[in-house]
This record gives C-alpha cells, structure tokens and sequence, in this order.
C-alpha cells in the first residue's frame, strides 16, 4: 500500500530517472552557465522553450505510451501558424474565427491519422510520415497560391493576444507557458487519475488484451492522435500571434525534440510505461540543455556536440537508475 | 439447471479458412462444460465468439432465451460473460489493482471531477485475489510482471468473478501452472460453480477435466465430436476423443511399455 | 526557347518571389513558342548532390537555356560546363559572379553576392553608431548563411565596431521560440550587444520579440523581408531589411536569355547586378506596394 | 549407465535475489531426468546454467569428468547440449529450414562463395521433423508461423536431436500441447532415450513425468528437495513434492468430492 | 519446395508489395513525366539518387530487420565529406590517405553506436539520436577551429577521382551507381546466401531466442552499426570527391528518406522481415517519387503533397498485397 513511501517505490517511478536528469543539467548549467541562468530572466528563456515543446511532447508521449508515434507533428506546427495568418492576416476574418477553424483542421487530420493507422496495419510511423509530407505540401502549395509569399503577416490585439500569444509576469514569460502547466495538470489528472489513463496504459502493454478487456481501443487511438495534432497546431498557431508571423517551413525539430524528451522522461519506446510528470520533467531537462549553452562560455559551435553528449548521459543515468531501482523487485514476466 | 448461454448452428470462417462447423452447446448455470479438442480443433475461436470477439460467420447464439449478438468484448462482458483468454490478459508493466479493473476503473468524485479510485481498486483487487488463496498478495500497487504464473492466472479468474459474471470462460488457465497452482485453479472452478455462474474450461488435461467437468463437449476440426456427462464416458474414451479420436491408450501402454 | 530555372527550396519565401519574376517573364516566351521549367531544391539537406542532380536533370531534358545560381561552384562548375558543352546557354543567376560566368562559358550573371550584401549591412548598423552587432545564423555551416554573417562582422569591425556569429544547433530550426530565447540570453550575457542582423526575414519575427525584451536600444536588421519585418520597418521598429530584388533576378535573367536564344541579342551590361537595397524607413511604403504585388 | 554432466554444488543468484542453493545433479546417457517443481522453483534457471545462458555465481559443472564453464549458449552447444527453451526458440517469420538450422546453417562451395545451402537445409529440417512423425510438412520454405504449437515443438526437438546432442534439454514442450502431441513429444523423449542421449525432462504434469522419467529430481524453493529413481516413490508422493511439499491428495479428494 | 514458383508464393516474398509499388510510381511517372523520365538521361537523374541514398538504405534496412535502429548516419554523411576535405583538401594529404582515415573514423563510430546499444538497455533509436548530435557538433566544431571556415574545397585527380567521385557511362551516370549496384549484390550474398544473414533474422525475430540458439548477437549488432556509419561516410566521402566540396550542414534528410525507402521496400518496422531486393526496389521507388516531379508539369509547390500521397499509397498497397498473399496460408501464430 505504501509502495511510494519508500526510497526503492520513488526510484521505480517512470519519472524517477527524468528528475535525476533534470537535477545533473540543472548543475552542470549552474556551474557553468552561472547564476544568470537561474534568475527569473534565464528561467523564463528554458521555460519558454519547454512550454512550446511540452505541448507537444506531452501528447506524443501518450501515443507512445499507448504504443503509437505521431511524427506529423513537425508539419502541423506550421499548419497551425499559417492557416491562423491566412484566415485572420490575409483575409482579415476575425480572429476568433481563425482560431476555431485551426483548431477544427488540427482535429481532422488528427482524425485522418487515427483512422488510417486503425484500418491499415501500417506502423503509425509510417502513417505519419505520409501525413507530414502530405501536410507540409498542402500549407505550402495552398499558402503560396492564396498569398503568392511563404511568410504571411498577422497582427492580432486584444483578448486573442493576450490569452494565445503575449508575455505575462513582468514581459519575459510567454503565456504558453501558462496554458503548458495548466494543460499539463489536465493530463495529470487524465492519465493519472482518470479510468481514460489507465486504457491508455493497457493498450500499450497488449493491445489485444486490451480490447479483450473492453477498452473501446480504436476510439482512444482516435483520440490521441486528435490530442497530438491539435495541439501541434495550437502551438503553430500561439507562435503565429505571438510573433505576427507565419512562415510555410520550420517545425521539423519538433519531431526529434519532441521524441527526446519523452523518452528522457522515462517512457519506454516499446509502450506501456511512462507518466505525464517524466515527460514534463523529461522537457524541462531538453530545454535547459539546448537554452543553456548560450549562458556559458562554451564556443557556440560545439553546441550539437554538447547537446548529443548531455542527452546520452541523461539516458544512460536515468536508464541505469531504472534498473538499479527494479533489481530489487522480482520481475519475472512469465508469458 | 437452466440454459443461460446457448450457440445454435454457430458456423465462422476466417476467409477462406472455415474453422468451425454447425457448432451446437448449451451452458448452464452451476455447471462446469469442459470443452476438450486437440491443438486447433477450435476451442479458442468458440470462446471468441462467445466473448465478443469475434462475430458468428452464420448461426445464432441465444442468452436467456434471447437471440444476442456482441459486436464487441465490452457487449459481452455487459451481458455477464466474464473471460480468461488463452494468451495474455494482465499487462505486466501495470499495477495489480489498476490490471484487475482495466476497463471498468472504480472513480469517485474530487470536486467536479470523476478520478480513478486508487485505493479502492487496490483494496477490492487484493481482497479478491486473497479469498483465491493467494494470501502472499497484499500490495495492489505492485506490478503484475512481478508476480508468478499462477498468481497472474489467479489475478485474472479473480477479475472474471469478481465483476459478476454469469457466466466465466477459462482457456487453458492450468496450462503454464504447477502442480499446486492448478489445483488452487480447479478450486477456483468449483467454487464458481457453487456459486451459480455457468463456467466453461478448456485443458488438455483429462485429470484436470474429470476433476471439475459436469459436461463434456469435444471439438474435433471444427465440429462437436461428441456431446457427454460426467461419467458417461471412461477416462480413455475421453483421452482417445481428445486426441481427435486417435486411439491413445495404445500408444500410452506403449510409451510405458518403452520406458 | 525551352528554359530551365533552378531555384532554392518551395518553402523558401526569397524562391517564391523568384518565382513571381519567373512566372512574369514566362509569357513572353510562351509567345515565341518556348516554355520555362522551375527546378527546385526540395530542401537545403544535401544541398550540393542535390543542385547538381537538378543541372543534370535539366541537362536531360535538352533545355536550351539555364538559368542557374553558382552557389557551390566547386560541385556545379563541372555539371555547368557540361551543360554549355551540351550547346545550352547558360546564365548565372543571384549566386556566382561575372568573373565565374566568363569562366564557365556562360553568358551573364544577373544577382548581387552574399558577401557584399553583409558587408552593406555591416556598414549600414557601423553608419548608425551600433559597436556590437550580433549576426544570428539558423543555417550554421551553409555557405551563402557563412557568407552573409562574415560580410556583416568584416564590415563592422572595418567600421571600428565588433561582431559576432550565433550559430544555432539544429534542434531550434524552425521553433521560434528556441530562435528568440537564444537571442535574448546573448543579449543577457554580453549587455554590450546594441544591433542583432538575422539570415532569414523569419527569423527576424523571433529576433524582434527578443530585442523588443532586451530592456535597452538595440538595433535590429535582417537579410531579405517578409510582410511582417516591413511592418515593423513602418512603425520603426525594425532599422532596416537587406534586400537583393528577387523578382529582377529572375524576371531579367529568364527575359535575356530567351531572347538571346530566340533572336540572338547580346547584352552588353554584364554583370546585371540587382542588389543589394536597403529597405528602411526612407522608402518603406513603395516597397510596400511591391509586396503586396508578391513582387518584393 | 555412465555421467555425462553433473552439477556440483552449484548457487546462483541474480543480483540480491538468491534462486538456487547448492544444486547436486546428475545427467546419465540414455537415461531421462525428470525435473520437477513448483512454478518459481528455479528449473528453468538450472536449465539455463547447463546451456549457458546464465553462469553458476558458484559451484562447479563437470562434463566427462572435466569441469567446464559455458561462458555462451554456442559454447555449450559444442559441447553437446541442446536445448529447447520454455519460451520461444522458434521464429515465425523464419522458413522451416532456417529456424532449423538458426546459428549452424549448412554451407556449400559457390566460386569463391560460401553460401547458404537452402535446399539440403530444407532437406534435412523435414525429413528431421517426419521421422519424429510430424508427416504433414513436406515444404521447408513454409514459414514457421504456419505450423501449429505441436509441430513447432517438433520442430524444436528435432533441431535439437540432429545436432548430434549428447545432452537433450526440454523445458517443459508439453505445456501448450494437446494429447496427441504431447504423446508424440513423450514417444521423441523416448526415442532420443533409446538412441543413448541423455534428456533432462521439465514438466508440471505427473502424467507425464512418470509416462517417460528414469529419474526425478524434485526442486522446492530453489534446492534439490528429493532424488529418486523411478518406482522408489508413488503418484501421490511425486505430486506432493512437485507442489513444494504440501499434501495435494487431500486438495484432490477434496476437489472431486466437492465437484 | 516449390514455393516461388506460384503466384501466391511470389506475392508472399517481402519485395512483392515494393515491386508493385515501383511498378506503379513507374507507370504514374511516365504517364505525367513523358519519355523523358525513361530516357537514358531521365534514368539517371534516378539512378544517381537511389545510388546515394540506397548505399545507406540497404545497412539501416538490415539494423531495421535485426530489431535495431541508427538514426546517426544523418550526421554520417557530412561527417564522411568534411574528414575527407579537411585531410585531402585542407592540409592536402594524399587522398588515399583522407579516405583511409574516413574509412577508419567510419568504422569507430559504428563501433562506440554498437557498444552502446549492447551495453545499455538503451533503444538504439535514442542512443543513435545522442550520437547524431554529438557527430554532427564534431564536425561543426573542428571544421571552423580548423579551417575556419564551414565549406571546404577539395580537388581530387587520377584513379581516386576514378573510382569514387566521377561520372561514367557518358557522363551521365556517377560512379556510385556501379559501386551501389556491386555492393547490394554483395549484400543479397550476404543477407540471403550466407549464414549470417540467417542470424540478422533470427535475432529480429527473437533475440533471446538467437542467442540461445548460439548466434553471437553482440558481435552481428556492432557489425550492422558499422556497416550502416561506413556506409553513410562512404557516401558523404564520394560526393565530396564527386563535387569538389564539403559542408558542414546537411544529410539529415537522409534519416527519412532512407526509413522510408526500407520500410517501403517491404521491411517490417518491428524486426525479423525483409529483404535486400525490397530495400533496393524501395529506394529506386522513393528516388523516382522525389525525381519524378521535375519532369511532370505539376506546380513544384505541391511537390511535397505528391510525394506524401504517393509513399502512403504505396505503403498501403504494399501491405495490401501482402496481406491478401498471407490470407491464403495458415498463419497461426502458437506463442
Ligand atoms: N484470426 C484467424 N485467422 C485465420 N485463421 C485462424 C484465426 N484464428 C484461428 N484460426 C485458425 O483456426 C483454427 C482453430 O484455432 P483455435 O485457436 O480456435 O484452436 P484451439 O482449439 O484453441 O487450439 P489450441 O489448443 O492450440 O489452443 C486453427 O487452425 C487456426 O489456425
Ligand atoms: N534474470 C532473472 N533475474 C532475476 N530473477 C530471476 C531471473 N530469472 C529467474 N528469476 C527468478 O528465479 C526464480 C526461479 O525462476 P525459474 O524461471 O527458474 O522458475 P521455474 O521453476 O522454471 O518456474 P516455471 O515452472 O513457472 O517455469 C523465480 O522467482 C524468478 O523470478
Ligand atoms: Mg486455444
Ligand atoms: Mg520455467
């Protein structure tokens, strides 16, 4: 009953080994980054970073967790930002409008995703990256033909500015940063707390049991999917008002990025294990690695190498705690 | 005893593959089928059918007297037909308590929202695995990887009664088990039946079959075979029937003989 | 004549107004009888493999004039002079220069140079007193994005001020966000730091946000421009936007090589130089108007 | 009949976790080792250390005579030992010839090529499987996938019989099996038996360990709780020690009573 | 014995679906592409392309098979053009020399990926992605300290020229076709001849299982790690002696693309199916969806909508086909 009251229970958390990460870069980037990286100012540049990527990553986590991967995600970031410019900058129709009708795309081609990995039984890898391809090529074909540019100006005011794309707290904060932790609390409770977690898990862990078990698996599939890329294009489209700027390119190191920090937070690639706090975690440890460099000394040019080097060991620790920490359990998987 | 479950002219291809025949069986309350057939003779297809599954190519399945058809397992586990399938069915990277509810998770309301009752799952999953008999079991946050064969099959039968099925379906639930976790299986199985639930068990076992079979069917390549009670038939009829209707006593002695 | 168009990649905003001096030079060919072929780069990944696979692909297709920009020309030269060998007529286009397209055989250059471009607006930041000038480089490691940042940082430090190239890894290409806090931590780190030029017009929409947080008077520059960066030019908070005149390249390249081919003419302006412009607020609104043509 | 391997007090334990205490055992040519136990008593890891997967923490393996450590399963395989594994040891998207010949593919001359011989594989794989009785397959290019669980384990047995074993390891091939060919499987122990091999049997059903056992050894909790040869012990006194010491023939009684 | 002789038999070959496929882009191409497309010119505008991205499709296929992932040749490939640069063109060593060097740190590489695959429980996915940053911060890095600059000339004459970076057959046809066409035969010996390929497919189908079945699994993994990093650095090495130039940046797109072509080619994403002949069709598929457009008079805007639609088209009839082929044999599966 009180398996998290102990030392071993905490290790064997799926974000035990994320936190680990988190506190290492967290040092080493005090250390070498100095105390401007933890003033609000420093603060606010990682966490900025992380709100954007976390949006993502959080739902591109589930779908791992369920035993899926959703890589359009690269392509409905630009999705997102051009059809709200479009709408609300080329056409000037009210911003509001512009939102609801990104909002609604995002929720079809997450619709179309979950529908072909269903009925195929192609790899949702695959899947998507067809649907990345595939929506890369109509933002660009169709915004050229609309607009005849690739970058497409929008200027928004009022209300829309400040919920979808304006800085809070003293001008350095993004308000994404505000809608990725209450959005973050929200998955909490639905996958931690709620019977909808739980299905998530299981079909992970054996998709035919699963099903076998009652868990109406293809809409949770549907679901995710929709669940990831909305929120990609909500993220397009807060960039899109926050910026007063859409460009047709850009988006793919969302893919990776995103990946990254999922399995930094502890999911397992394989599905059917992880949490919504590692993968936070997990975010948070690749924001401060890429936003850290620029408060230290380092000769920029190196700095792919120190990000690759730092996510290795990250993985390896966090790797290595895991199993530290589940030697001391029996694990005997007997099927 | 009544008929609760009854398959009438049950026919199911997989493409071109047909892989059971006119099936006819009957399942009654507080009784044990056995359903006995050699490797691919069908049994698990039957069961497939019966838990929603899979659906009937051709013939009707009948549940208290009504024609039902279940398009989904969640159809026939709202009917009360509870299933332990023959591979599978607890997830080992998930906790005792959160395996044993998958699919109908106990919530209780904090503030506006309906959360997973943790505590509560964790309880009715310990409490019910230990009336099984497997006292060792009392963490219900502990994961189901981490538990032996039997405990797992315990687990899942446990589920199966626990969410008031009327009817309970065992494929092959003794295979991977030692001797004393069959028998505590076998227990399970009689238990259950006192309580009233039709319960149908696959083996391929014959002691494990005549130690809680009332009823008897056997499949062999698709059709029933034969159709028996308890102690209609003897121990190597039963054994040569299992086997497709080979003689086996033969090779047995022969095997004994050769020893 | 038949004429093929290599360009940079579609979602290359500077490509697509390429584009639009392409498709407005293209009637008049039509006219005569010919057709024009656009050739583009599906991204910058491979770059040169990929230049060279389009140069042979148009060579494939027995075009009679090319029309391509010299970006690398150790890989292109050769494929080039098999394309003259080939009896194509060849024109060098926003990258390689009257002395290269001598060389080559081919039979102008029509463009401006990276290099020179930064050196204007080095010059431009170093006339306005700015002493520390940050060229921030989304592209690190390609050519024409190296060039443009060593132009800036040569002419400001000829101007008595210093500069300095933000490479930026590629895990923040095309995440703005990443673009624009890595900026404002330089800005943070080094207070020195008074004028910031980007590569791309896009990146410049990252680069205002952070100067706009900066806390002090900084400058903000960009190479080419999009609606926004003009916007921001208008109101003045933008100092000004390096612009090399696409639709001239392209219009004016694909005109003179049609018509050499097709009539024979020889113009005797060689090179055809289109840039570069500094757009700022002394003649905002005319380029204004060009935009919204999708002209400038 | 003469020691082929034995195992002289040998531990094992995975990292804190101690599986098996001073393991003593002898292996005898033409002789079947019944190896009996509960779920979790440590056969499937006794097994493991005579193929090599795992190695004593310690304790020695003498081997003719000779101690020998395995430090890799191709190690013991040179030696002789073939193993066929509780779980897997086939590949469903393998043709039959290569999942026979997996890690010993024969090889012929091409030029300067050595290149795998399809055909003699495919050979050799079904003749293999059809002289341990499975006449069905004929076609050594059809996946592995396709064949049932009994002639899979056929499959297994027979890969392991050809490779000139002189130790023939089986984890419990009966499990999955219906009667048909869990005799076959029993007929193959025998056959291999008579062929003069040494076979260490794991099963869970007495039936079976007493159809075919020359000799048992019964683990409980990871040490040898009993060593006898067969006729020293009855039925009920197998089936107590195979269910860790407890006494099923009241468990039993009370089952068929009950039923 | 006769299972290839049948329809049914020949469908159920891995390189079926790719077949179909490529005979189907084929088929759209020259409807919408002329003659041209087929044309001796034509032809190699396709070949060159399958040549440089086969070269690293066929190692990543055969990691994709045994159960693995390396997602670092994307840094591989510039890695490979700048050592031979800087060696060769920068300090104007022999070329024989730079390439020997290349060859060597190529081979490294691949070793450190395979040892930390092995020695980790890390998903190669991840520990591949650490390496990509950290090769291609490397390359960055030492390139400016050394020649202070991101692009380096390299001039390479004589047989060298010859044998890796020139063109042939009329000029139109770079060397690397040919040495793509030896090595895949090689690979066909290799993966379907020899022992070896046996054991690529018993460990992608059952790693635990080859293990004990006496395949030295530790040994065959290093082995594909360093095939598919020399690979990518052979390719990056020739083009630079093809064109005479290295640059830092680039080669990412090679991650995707050769993915895309071994999964179309008929490999299953989750390990232990596949063939050489599948990647091989696969690759000249994918090179003709992305040539292809150049010769059609589509809008070159929607070029990337095309070549979306058209990989999920040929994945989909890919699986199709397999599926229907499978349906006529028994297929159950006892574990
Ligand atoms: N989804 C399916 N598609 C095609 N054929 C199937 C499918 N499911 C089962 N079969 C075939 O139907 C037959 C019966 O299978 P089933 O699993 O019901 O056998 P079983 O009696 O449960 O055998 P076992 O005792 O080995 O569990 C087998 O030949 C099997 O190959
Ligand atoms: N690699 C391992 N790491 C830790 N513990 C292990 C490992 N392998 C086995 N064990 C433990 O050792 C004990 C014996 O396992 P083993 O598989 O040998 O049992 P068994 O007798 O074969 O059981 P069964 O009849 O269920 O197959 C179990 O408690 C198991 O959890
Ligand atoms: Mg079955
Ligand atoms: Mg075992």
């Amino acid at each position: 009953m009180n398996r998290n009251s102990t030392l071993g229970g905490l290790l064997r958390r799926p974000e035990a080994g994320a936190f680990l990460g988190l506190v290492a870069v967290l040092g080493f980037f005090a250390i070498f980054g100095g105390v401007t990286f933890l003033l609000p100012g420093g603060m606010a540049s990682w966490m900025n970073v992380a709100a954007n990527l976390g949006l993502i990553a959080i739902p591109v986590g589930l779908l791992m967790i369920a035993g899926e991967l959703d890589i359009s995600v690269g392509a409905m970031v630009p999705f997102g930002a051009m059809t709200v410019a479009v709408l609300s900058g080329h056409y000037g129709l009210p911003i509001w409008a512009g939102i609801a009708v990104t909002m609604t795309f995002g929720v079809m081609i997450g619709l179309i995703n979950g529908y072909m990995v269903i009925k195929s039984a192609v790899p949702s890898l695959i899947v998507t990256l067809g649907t990345l391809f595939a929506v890369q090529g109509v933002v660009l074909g169709l915004t050229v033909l609309i607009t005849k540019s690739t970058s497409v100006a929008l200027t928004v005011t009022g209300p829309a500015k400040a919920i979808f794309g304006d800085f809070v707290m003293g001008g350095q904060v993004q308000v994404m940063v505000l809608w990725w932790l209450a959005v973050t609390a929200g998955y909490i409770l639905f996958v931690h707390f709620s019977r909808y977690g739980n299905w998530i898990f299981a079909m992970g862990g054996d998709k035919v049991s699963a099903r076998n078990a009652g868990i109406p698996t293809e809409r949770m599939t549907m679901l995710l999917f929709v669940l990831s890329s909305t929120s990609a294009a909500f993220v397009g489209m807060c960039q899109a008002i926050l910026y007063n700027s859409a460009q047709v390119a850009g988006g793919q190191s969302f893919i990776f990025n995103a990946i990254i920090s999922v399995v930094v937070g502890g999911v397992l690639l394989t599905g059917g294990f992880g949490s919504v706090v590692g993968i936070f975690f997990g975010t948070i440890t690749f924001a401060i690695v890429t936003q850290g460099i620029y408060y230290t000394d380092f000769d920029r040019n190196w700095s792919s190498l120190i990000i690759g080097v730092l996510l290795l060991c990250a993985v390896l620790m966090n790797n290595t705690f895991r199993k530290m920490a589940l030697a001391s359990a029996p694990k005997k998987v007997a099927k | 005893m009544s008929t609760i479950l009854s398959l009438q002219g049950v026919n199911k291809s997989f493409g071109p593959i047909d892989v059971l025949h006119d099936i006819n069986l009957d399942v009654k309350a507080g009784e044990v089928l056995c359903l006995l057939g050699d490797n691919g003779a069908g049994k698990s297809t039957v069961i497939r059918l019966l838990s929603g599954v899979h659906q009937p190519t051709s013939g009707q399945m009948v549940m208290d007297g009504k024609p039902v058809t279940f398009r989904n397992p969640r159809e026939a586990a709202d009917h009360g037909i509870a299933t332990v399938h023959q591979f599978g069915g607890t997830f080992p990277l998930m906790s005792i308590g959160r395996s044993f509810f998958v699919g109908r998770e106990p919530t209780r309301w904090v503030g506006p929202f309906r959360i997973y009752d943790r505590r509560k799952a964790n309880e009715i999953a310990v409490k019910a695995v230990q009336n099984f008999g497997i006292t060792r079991i009392d963490d219900g946050d502990r994961l189901v990887g981490g538990l032996s064969g039997g405990e797992r099959q315990a687990l899942a039968i446990a589920r199966a009664v626990h969410f008031g099925a009327r009817v309970l379906i065992l494929d092959e639930p003794t295979a991977a088990l030692g001797v004393k976790q069959a028998t505590h299986v076998l227990r399970i199985v009689n238990e259950a039946k006192k309580r009233g639930l039709a319960v149908i068990f696959i083996t391929h076992q014959v002691m494990h079959a005549m130690a809680v079979g009332d009823h008897f069917a056997v499949l062999i390549r698709g059709a029933v075979a034969a159709d028996f009670h308890k102690g209609e038939k003897t121990r190597e009829e039963i054994t040569d029937l299992m086997a497709g209707g080979a003689s086996m006593s033969a090779l047995e002695a022969e095997i004994a003989a050769s020893a | 004549a038949d004429i093929a168009v290599i360009g940079g990649s579609n979602d290359d905003a500077f490509w697509n107004i390429i584009k639009k001096g392409i498709d407005d030079a293209t009637p008049a060919v039509v006219a005569n009888g010919g057709s024009v072929n656009y050739l583009r780069l599906v991204n910058y990944d491979n770059f040169a493999p990929d230049v060279v696979q389009l140069i042979r692909t148009a060579i494939a297709q027995e075009v009679d004039g090319l029309v391509i920009p010299n970006w690398v020309p150790e890989a292109e030269d050769p494929a080039i002079k098999e394309a003259v060998a080939a009896g194509i007529k060849v024109i060098l286009m926003n990258a390689g220069g009257a002395e290269k397209a001598k060389e080559l055989g081919a039979i102008n250059y029509v463009g401006s140079d990276e290099y020179v471009a930064g050196q204007a607006g080095g010059a431009y930041f170093g006339k306005a007193g700015q002493k520390n000038v940050l060229c921030v480089n989304t592209l690190p490691g390609a050519a024409n994005t190296e060039a443009r940042c060593k132009g800036v940082i040569d002419a400001i430090t000829a101007a008595g001020g210093k500069g300095a190239q933000l490479p930026l890894p590629s895990t923040s290409f095309g995440d703005p966000t990443a673009v624009a806090e890595a900026i404002k931590a330089e800005m943070l780190k080094d207070e020195t730091i008074d004028g910031v030029i980007t590569i791309s017009a896009g990146d410049a929409d990252s680069a205002a946000i952070a100067v706009a947080q900066a806390g002090r008077t900084i400058s903000l520059g960009t190479f080419d421009m999009n609606q926004a960066g003009l916007d921001r030019i208008k109101a003045g908070t933008q100092s000004f936007a390096i612009d090399q005149q696409p639709y001239l390249q392209s219009y004016l390249a694909v005109s003179i090589l049609a018509s050499a081919i097709d009539f024979g003419t020889d113009l005797p302006t060689n090179p055809v130089l289109t840039g570069p412009g500094i757009v700022d607020a002394s003649n905002i609104d005319a380029t204004l108007a060009g935009v919204a043509k999708g002209a400038r």
